[in-house]
């Protein structure tokens, strides 16, 4: 039986006077890949937004470990192990395609200011280290020969792979990818799918991923959360799913 | 290919070049007929207003000098105008250039405090005499001695009003409404409490104002609680006016006194019959009939179409007490000239007859005035 | 108690100025996110075409006060045109910059054209003030409160009711699908500076009526405190604007009644950062949440 | 980083120039042969340096619309100035003790402020600066509007200068570093910063602590070099004077500040012809500036020793064709 690795119990988010999810609880075993689905507005980012502490939750927690992450700050929570990816994707657009994945490196491969100011040799050693693993990194994307291109310069594709990668450098135990394939062409998706299976076993990762593209979910994934205005309504494998009357209704006669 | 680096090698020289010629060949000494002045002031920003009319007062008295034969057995006079904007950084770069650059052997200026403290210093080191037409602060003369002014310090000017109110007047109790951020302000303010309080009368209230203000009707309602006999407000005519028509639409009926920036002709204008009855101290008075005021006026009013405020009498008196220097030293040797204005005695300029102290005050009459039916009638003349 | 109410009375006169800039400064924010610092200029050009009208040519007060809303118009017309309308693709501190040269440029030109010397404005109202319950209120603050409440009230009409006051409401809420839905928003962003502009020049012949001085540079400071009544309020909102302003009067009135003149800048100032902390969006701004 | 030959050509030029002027200006300085006026020019230029450099750590790199430099600058001034005159101090100390004082300002109410976002960190900057001067205007210490003289005229434009290139250093030090990507990101996108795990409060404390402290340094500098400082010195208009710098060089271009400083002291003595139609024409031609480089004078390049180089290898086959 592999170890628990994240935890959601109770979690609730009120807007104002809209609640946006409901008393969601779940678990994510190690080395799982998940699929988080549902119709549009049923709170999907919403729930990555409280794991990911970019929102703090109305009500409930979340455990990374067994350990209480949801207090904290999302910089903290990242070093902790939760990586993400953004659905409207937020590169570092003025900014290189390498440093971009080199600021991940950050938290990481950090050095005092004052190595930085007075261009000790730790700081080259350092700065070198994190070239050379932003390099290796963005060479298995294959975006190494894009280094020095400004990130709002690439191609779609480009983008969400470099924010892959982006969060990959961050080092984490559990990835969030929010819509990857959204706007990809089949042949592009088709890729992503492999690419995402290869990082897992490289990385050794557990993915939680939101995801529309269904042959996507269903392909990839070993279980699969669907949520519908803010409440859990099934939670099991993609056959279960896929025959899970609810879903059905939710999607109202939709493609699954 | 090659040319390029030629080209590179060619920019270098040129540059080469012209800071060699710059900077490293001494400038032949040339004695011409002219002499050279500066004037330092605001002629842009916050405080032009002053700048502009020292300047022109200035430029009369250059005008007028020039006219009647020059100095030196017919040297004439140049006034080089310099902008400094009221800063402190403007006022000492257009010092340098004045000194190195255009070789002035006296400057009239500048206007404003902050630069006056500041080039005060310069001139101390560079030995060149400035005297500034309006720069009022008591400890300005005493940064150098190089620094001289023809207009009032503020503890000569304030006693003045304070003794008039309390002895002519027979006033005990005053209130004080001042500017915070002028140091003019604040100056003739705390010397008008000081010898107010040591004739036994009694400071009531003391309110401020900040720069810029439009509106003192919190003030004045709390003066009007104290119940003043007189209020003493020692700032700009334009913020006189406004004081004047605020407190007179409150219902006060005290007696309102200030000092020589109380003196143009707009406060009448803009207060009309809320101004009646007020006393300033000033330089001069138009109905006194002083042939030079009469003749300062009437040019300025030809010459810039409009009418000066305080600091346009003041800059032709520093420019004409410059003149007058140059000639008693009979050199165009700094040094001498600065000799020259502090041994000046009885020189009679627009804004009065001239002797010095020995920190470079001017000694002079202070008048008081006083406004009667729209104008400002002549009440005293004191000698303090 | 006699006090106090005087002060209100002040401050609400003061304030109803104050709110007269802030509604431009407000409006050209919400539609172009421009802190527009040219504004508190366009207050002092009003007063002087005010003063001109009224002095050099004799017209009678309310043309005068046409002529001066009128002007000012067309002028922010033109400097958005000019200046800002070439770089709205640009980041906004590029245009804030451009709007601080223009502001220089126009205290610069009016120092030339009209001198740098303190004008009076001319005395077209009595002074002799009511008496009300020992609350002295002059004529010059009705005539004020009570211009400044109608231009209130039409703008409010305008902007809530008439066509182009929607068309204004869509570009500020989103100016691509304004595009989309067929309005021409380069007309309607000059048409929310020729209001702004008008209101501001309103503003100079209001504050020329109650504190008749005028001089190039009296603009600089109440159109800074204007903005920051726009912030107080929530900028982008207009009853926000007009709420500040009367907020930003009254504190200063009392502060200088009872605390002092001096220090009353930096309580205004305080105020705001406090009521920024607490709510960031200004009294009535919506907050709006970044979507992630 | 640029891809344009032709613009590394150009700022190969343009960084060769600036050497060989700062060479020779340097040349002129020891020999002993540089007017006092322009002396003091390079002084004001070298401070201007400072301030522009260090707003736009804060500005341009890290995205702070701030507008409350001349407060900082102004308590690195008058505190060094007063344990200058009290405290007897050599220059240095009381530099670092304004610097410090400013920077502990910066932390100590730049803290709260930084929750906010844009335009109202600016106007709460704004409001900051005009607090640090009304509280200096009511002090007796600072001797209000009367303005605080007597302070020892010690700096020089060597000393100007060693703290320009500090400033530079420390910063394009920094820029180059992992904290320096971590304060650009900032700049970009604070949300994804802090999912990259960046500490984004700490980094704009920092850069917020760090661009105070540099501006009280050329406060200090200012009020040693004049010997005479009053409240008037630092009123908002001085914030937008170096924000007119930062803006006019390039947000978060460093040698863009430097270039759009030189340019910005000169142009106003330049002018000094004119008269009093001298500061319509300033502003005349910062609006013309800005609408033809809109994005500054150096965007966000930088310009570097290296491409000096490139003049020579990349620009004579270009001048072939």
């Amino acid at each position: 039986m592999p170890a628990n690795l994240l935890e959601a119990r109770s979690l609730t988010m009120n807007f104002g006077g809209l609640t946006a999810v409901v008393n969601l609880s779940f678990q994510i075993l190690k080395g799982e890949l998940v699929g988080l689905i549902g119709p549009n507005g049923a709170g999907k980012t919403t729930v990555f937004n409280m794991l990911t502490g970019v929102y703090a939750p109305s009500e409930g927690s979340v455990y990374l470990e067994n350990e209480l992450v949801s207090s904290l700050k999302p910089h903290t929570i990242t070093q902790k192990g939760i990586a993400r990816t953004f659905q409207n994707i937020r590169l570092f657009n003025d900014l290189s395609v390498l440093d971009n994945v080199r600021i991940a490196f950050h938290s990481r491969s950090s050095f005092p200011i004052f190595d930085a100011v007075f261009l000790t040799p730790r700081f080259f050693k350092k700065e070198k280290a994190i070239y050379d693993n932003a390099m290796e990194l963005l060479g298995i994307f294959g975006l190494a020969d894009k280094k020095d291109e400004k990130a709002k310069n690439l191609s779609y594709g480009q983008m969400r792979r470099l924010e892959i990668a982006r969060a990959l450098a961050t080092n984490p135990k559990l990835l969030l990818l929010d819509e990857p394939a959204a706007g990809m062409n089949p042949q592009e998706t088709e890729e992503l799918t492999e690419l995402i299976t290869e990082i897992r076993e490289k990385f050794d990762l557990t993915i939680l991923l939101i995801e529309h593209d269904m042959s996507l979910v269903m392909k990839l994934c070993e279980r699969i959360m669907v949520l519908d205005y803010g409440i859990l309504i099934a939670n099991g494998t993609p056959d279960e799913v896929r025959a899970n009357r609810r879903v059905i209704e939710a999607y109202l006669g939709g493609d699954v | 290919m090659k040319s390029k680096g030629l080209l590179v090698a060619i920019a270098i020289l040129a540059i080469a070049v012209v800071v060699y010629f710059a900077f490293f060949t001494g400038k032949g000494e040339e004695e011409s007929d002219v002499i050279k002045i500066g004037f330092i002031g605001p002629l842009t920003g916050p405080a032009a207003s002053y700048g502009i009319n020292a300047r022109n007062g200035a430029l009369i008295a250059v005008e007028q000098i020039n006219a009647a034969g020059g100095v030196l057995d017919g040297k004439k006079l140049q006034l080089i105008v310099e902008d400094d904007k009221g800063d402190t950084t403007e006022a000492t770069n257009v010092f340098n250039k004045l000194v190195e650059q255009d070789k002035v052997v006296a400057i009239v200026g500048p206007v404003t405090t902050g630069p006056t403290t500041v080039v005060a210093r310069l001139a101390g080191e560079e030995r060149i005499p400035i005297v500034s037409p309006t720069a009022t602060g008591d400890d300005i003369t005493k940064v150098s001695d190089f620094v001289a002014r023809v207009c009032f310090y503020d503890s000569y000017q304030a006693p003045v009003m304070a003794v008039f109110a309390v002895e002519k007047l027979g006033y005990t109790r005053a209130a004080i409404l001042y500017d915070n951020s002028n140091d003019y302000s604040i100056g003739l303010a705390n010397a008008f409490a000081l010898r107010f309080t040591e004739l036994g009368g009694t400071i009531v209230a003391k309110e401020a104002f900040t720069e810029g203000d439009q509106d003192f009707n919190a003030q004045l309602t709390n003066i009007a609680a104290a119940n003043p006999e007189v209020v003493y407000v020692p700032a700009y005519y334009s913020d006189d006016a406004q004081i004047l028509l605020q407190a007179r639409q409150l219902g006060m009926t005290a007696v309102f006194m200030g000092g020589d920036g109380w003196d143009s002709d707009e406060l009448v204008k803009a207060a009309g019959s809320a101004a009646e009855g007020s006393y300033f101290t000033t330089h001069y008075s138009s109905s006194d009939e002083s042939e030079q005021v009469l003749e300062f006026l009437k040019t300025y009013k030809q010459k810039y179409n409009t009418e000066p405020n305080f600091a346009g009498p003041l800059g032709y008196d520093a420019a004409f007490l410059i003149a007058n220097a140059i000639d008693e030293a009979g050199s165009t040797d700094p040094v001498k000239i600065n000799k020259a204005i502090l041994e000046t005695e009885g020189l009679v300029g627009v804004t009065g007859e001239f002797s010095f102290d020995e920190n470079r005050n001017p000694l002079k009459e202070v008048i008081i005035s006083t406004v009667k039916d729209g104008k400002f009638v002549l009440v005293d003349k004191v000698r303090p | 108690m006699g006090i106090l109410l005087q002060q209100i009375v002040n401050g609400i006169a003061l304030g109803s100025i104050y709110a007269l800039i802030a509604l431009g400064y407000t409006m050209v924010y919400g539609i172009i996110r421009l802190i527009n610092f040219a504004h508190g200029e366009i207050y002092m050009i009003g007063a002087f075409v005010g003063y001109f009208a009224l002095t050099a040519f004799g017209l009678p007060f309310w043309v005068s006060l046409l002529l001066a809303m009128v002007i000012p118009a067309l002028l922010g017309v033109l400097i958005e045109r000019v200046a800002y309308r070439p770089l709205r693709s640009s980041p906004s501190i590029t245009v804030l910059i451009t709007a601080i040269g223009v502001s220089l440029l126009l205290q610069n030109l009016a120092m030339l054209w009209f001198s740098p010397d303190p004008k009076t404005f001319p005395q077209i109202f009595t002074r002799a003030p009511f008496n009300i319950g020992g609350v002295r209120i002059t004529f010059p603050q009705v005539i004020v409160l009570a211009t400044s409440v109608l231009l209130m009230i039409g703008l409010n009409f305008m902007v809530q009711k008439t066509k182009i006051g929607k068309a204004m409401r869509a570009v500020s809420q989103d100016k691509e699908a304004a595009k989309l839905m067929g309005i021409d928003t380069d007309r309607i962003i000059s048409f929310t500076f020729a209001i702004g502009s008008a209101l501001a020049g309103a503003a100079g012949v209001m504050v020329g009526i109650i504190y008749p001085r005028i001089q190039p540079l009296m603009g600089t400071m109440p159109g800074l405190k204007a903005f920051v009544a726009a912030v107080f309020g929530g900028i982008g909102s207009i009853p926000g604007a007009m709420l500040g302003g009367v907020i930003m009067g009254l504190t200063e009135s009392l502060v200088t009644a009872y605390i002092s003149s001096t220090w009353r800048d930096a309580i205004a100032f305080s105020l705001l950062i406090i009521i920024l902390l607490v709510k960031p969006a200004g009294i009535l701004g919506k907050s709006t949440r970044e979507k992630v | 980083m640029t891809n344009n030959p032709n613009k590394k050509n150009l700022d190969g030029y343009v960084t060769l120039i600036a050497v060989v002027v700062l060479v020779l200006l340097n040349v002129v300085l020891l020999a002993g042969k540089m007017p006092t006026y322009y002396t003091g020019i390079l002084r004001f230029m070298g401070i201007n340096i400072i301030l522009a450099v260090s707003l736009n750590l804060i500005n341009g790199i890290t995205g702070q619309f701030s507008l409350g430099h001349a407060g900082f600058m102004a308590v690195g001034a008058y505190v060094s100035a007063l344990v200058s005159i009290h405290l007897g101090w050599p220059l240095v100390f009381a530099l670092l003790a304004g610097a410090v004082a400013a920077s502990l300002l910066g932390i100590l109410i730049g803290l709260p402020t930084l929750r906010l976002r844009g335009d109202y960190l600016a106007i709460a900057t704004l409001g900051l600066g005009e607090i640090i001067r009304v509280v200096i205007l009511n002090l007796d210490i600072t001797k209000g509007a009367r303005g605080l003289g007597g302070i020892p005229r010690t700096t020089t434009v060597y000393l100007v200068e060693l703290f320009a290139i500090i400033t530079i250093l420390f910063t394009v030090n920094l820029m180059r570093s992992t904290h320096g990507r971590a304060l650009l990101s900032i700049r970009e996108d604070e949300i994804a910063a802090e999912a990259m795990g960046i500490n984004t409060t700490f980094y704009k404390v920092f850069a917020f602590s760090a661009g105070a402290f540099f501006a009280g340094i050329a406060g200090g500098l200012f009020a040693h070099s004049m010997g005479y400082i009053a409240p008037a010195n630092f009123e908002f208009m001085r914030s937008i004077e170096i924000l007119v710098m930062v803006v006019l060089g390039g947000l978060g271009s460093i040698t863009g500040s430097v270039i759009a400083t030189v340019v910005l002291t000169i142009l106003p003595e330049a002018l000094r012809g004119f008269a009093q139609y001298r500061m319509v024409l300033y502003s005349a031609m910062l609006i013309a500036i800005m609408l033809f480089r809109p994005s500054g004078l150096m965007g966000t390049r930088e310009l570097d020793v290296r491409q000096v180089l490139g003049i020579f290898k990349t620009g004579g086959e270009k001048d072939a064709s």
